[in-house]
């Protein structure tokens, strides 16, 4: 950037301004343009003592300082803060000037850091930073130095199906308990579970038939407890007159099918 | 005139970085230099061939030639975003939970149960999903469907058998003070 | 054990599909056996090897790995879309140098470096570019927020980590007459 000052930095009034200050003294009519160039008043002197070798004890301070001051009220509330800062910072060089120039003795001066020590310090950290920003700004950046790569996916709306867990189960029907306040007693066991889980078998097995023979609802090797409770459960469909169980008569096949009206039958 | 080799390489640059499908027009501005359309036509078509039997392929759609992940491999890319699965609500678990304990059961013994009506969607959605079906009819006035779950259900759930669901004791723990 | 081509292939897709940088924890995600981290770092580097030579490379960067196009083929993209990210002004530049360099930083810390007032409009911008965000605050009566920059901005400035960041430089001539 500091190489891009020698060309016309702006133009003023219709003429390119190339001329850019030679101290800190601000000419009045470049003062827009003036603001904008610089970053504020440590970039500026920053500047000066980069191109001009200026030192900044040659820096006539008052006329500067009335100058600001006459700037800050020119410009009123829009560009009070920076007005400001450029006010401090002649204040601030004023304030080494005179340290400078003040006569000490021998041993304060061995002692005592110079007065152009912080400035220096605080030059140096805003160079830095500025330079850095260069950098940064040159640095290949994804958008403007290169493209990143983006192939299209078919975003395939798979349904995705709720899941549901055992326990889940469990809380829900516990939700159910407690809203009904139960009042009669349910007692649900393994064994009341596996009757229910074989009255949903047999009832599917009755389904597409008319009648079947009962022992064919019975695995023999499944073993005794899955009789016993296959048994029950035939015993508990017939209870809840969801099956029929009929024999023409003694020692005759035992017969099962599902309790369904006849005239529906005749209809299918 | 470039050479063949740097027109695929620019071609295929700019494709995979497009973001959309372009046009042979589109494609064309990319060069200086005119290149005819179907001279680009036929480097598309090299350049698609260069691509087969990758995880990505060069297509033509309708608004012009990009490039985008075969269908094959949208298993694994679905890995990397695993959304969270959606919930049953409430209703909908209760009515389960009922079907899965007293089946077989009719929508009214679930109503009764619940008490609150048991809305036609609840049982569709439950049936849909493969987890419960009508096994019967119970032989009273209207005749009511009697749900069960299936086998279906078991095998998502990971159970061998119904007694395998956890028992319910009722009066173990009471949820409200009775 | 799947084959090495099919790894491949696999995260080839994945990546170029995925729009962003993606990690070797995520790229494990791809696969439903286990893949040790070392082995997919070299499949990835077998990956980046075959894309030499091409308009578009493999890179790391520090939020993971990526497919995007060399700078060198920048010049034939930006034919097909003229406008660019916008310019930053000087002031922007030196805030972000400032917040990049010293970290975490008040906007306090930033004015006193840049000595003049940092605008919230200055801040905005570098946040809404998502280079930059709020990572606490210091505990000082205001307690002012600390800027500090983000995986998306050394991904942006192709970087694995801040200390890729160029190297602080001074003016070359001293500043005081020595």
């Amino acid at each position: 950037m500091t190489e891009a000052l020698a060309e016309p930095i702006a133009k003023l009034y219709g003429q390119p301004l190339t001329e850019l200050p030679q101290d800190l003294y601000i000419p009045p009519e470049a003062l827009e343009v003036f603001l904008e160039t610089f970053e504020g008043p440590l970039d500026l002197l920053l500047y000066l003592i980069r191109k001009h070798n200026l030192d900044i004890l040659d820096i006539p301070m008052a006329r500067l300082t009335r100058q600001y001051m006459e700037y800050v009220e020119a410009m009123g509330a829009a560009q009070l803060d920076l007005a400001a800062e450029y006010l401090l910072m002649a204040a601030w060089l004023t304030e080494i000037k005179s340290r400078m120039l003040l006569p000490r003795p021998e041993a304060a001066i061995e002692d005592e850091e110079d007065p152009r020590a912080e400035l220096t310090r605080r030059l140096l950290e805003y160079e830095q930073m500025k330079l850095a920003g260069q950098r940064l700004d040159s640095q290949p950046q994804a958008g403007r130095d290169f493209a990143l790569v983006e192939v299209w996916v078919e975003k395939v709306v798979q349904e995705r199906l709720p899941e549901v867990a055992m326990d889940d189960l469990v809380q829900a029907w516990k939700a159910i308990l407690a809203k009904a306040k139960v009042t009669r007693h349910h007692k649900i066991t393994r064994e009341e579970l596996s009757v229910r889980e074989h009255m949903t078998r047999v009832l599917r097995f009755l389904q597409d038939r008319e009648f079947v023979p009962f022992d064919e609802l019975f695995n023999p090797e499944a073993g005794v407890p899955e009789l016993v409770v296959t048994f029950l459960a035939v015993l508990e469909l017939v209870k809840e007159k969801l099956a029929l169980v009929s024999q023409q008569e003694a020692y005759a096949p035992i017969y099962v099918r599902h309790n369904q009206v006849i005239t529906e039958e005749a209809d299918a | 005139m470039r050479n063949l080799k740097e027109v695929k390489l620019i071609l295929e640059t700019a494709l995979l970085t497009a973001g959309e499908p372009m046009t042979v027009a589109e494609l064309k501005k990319l060069f200086d230099e005119d290149i005819a359309a179907d001279a680009l036509r036929k480097v598309l078509e090299e350049l698609r061939q260069d691509w087969v039997g990758r995880g990505v392929e060069l297509t033509l759609v309708a608004s012009g030639w990009r490039f985008q992940a075969r269908p094959e491999y949208q298993k694994y890319l679905d890995r990397l975003s695993p959304e969270k699965p959606p919930k049953y609500s409430r209703a909908v678990l209760e009515t389960l939970a009922i079907i899965a304990y007293k089946q077989p059961v009719t929508r009214g013994d679930i109503e009764e149960i619940r008490g609150v009506t048991v809305s036609s969607q609840i049982l569709k959605t439950l049936e849909e999903r493969g987890w419960i079906d009508v096994v019967g009819h119970r032989e009273v006035p209207g005749r009511p469907a009697l749900y069960a779950t299936t086998k279906g259900f078991l095998d998502d759930l990971n159970l061998r058998s119904l007694s395998e669901l956890p028992p319910l004791e009722e009066g173990e723990k009471p949820l409200l003070p009775v």
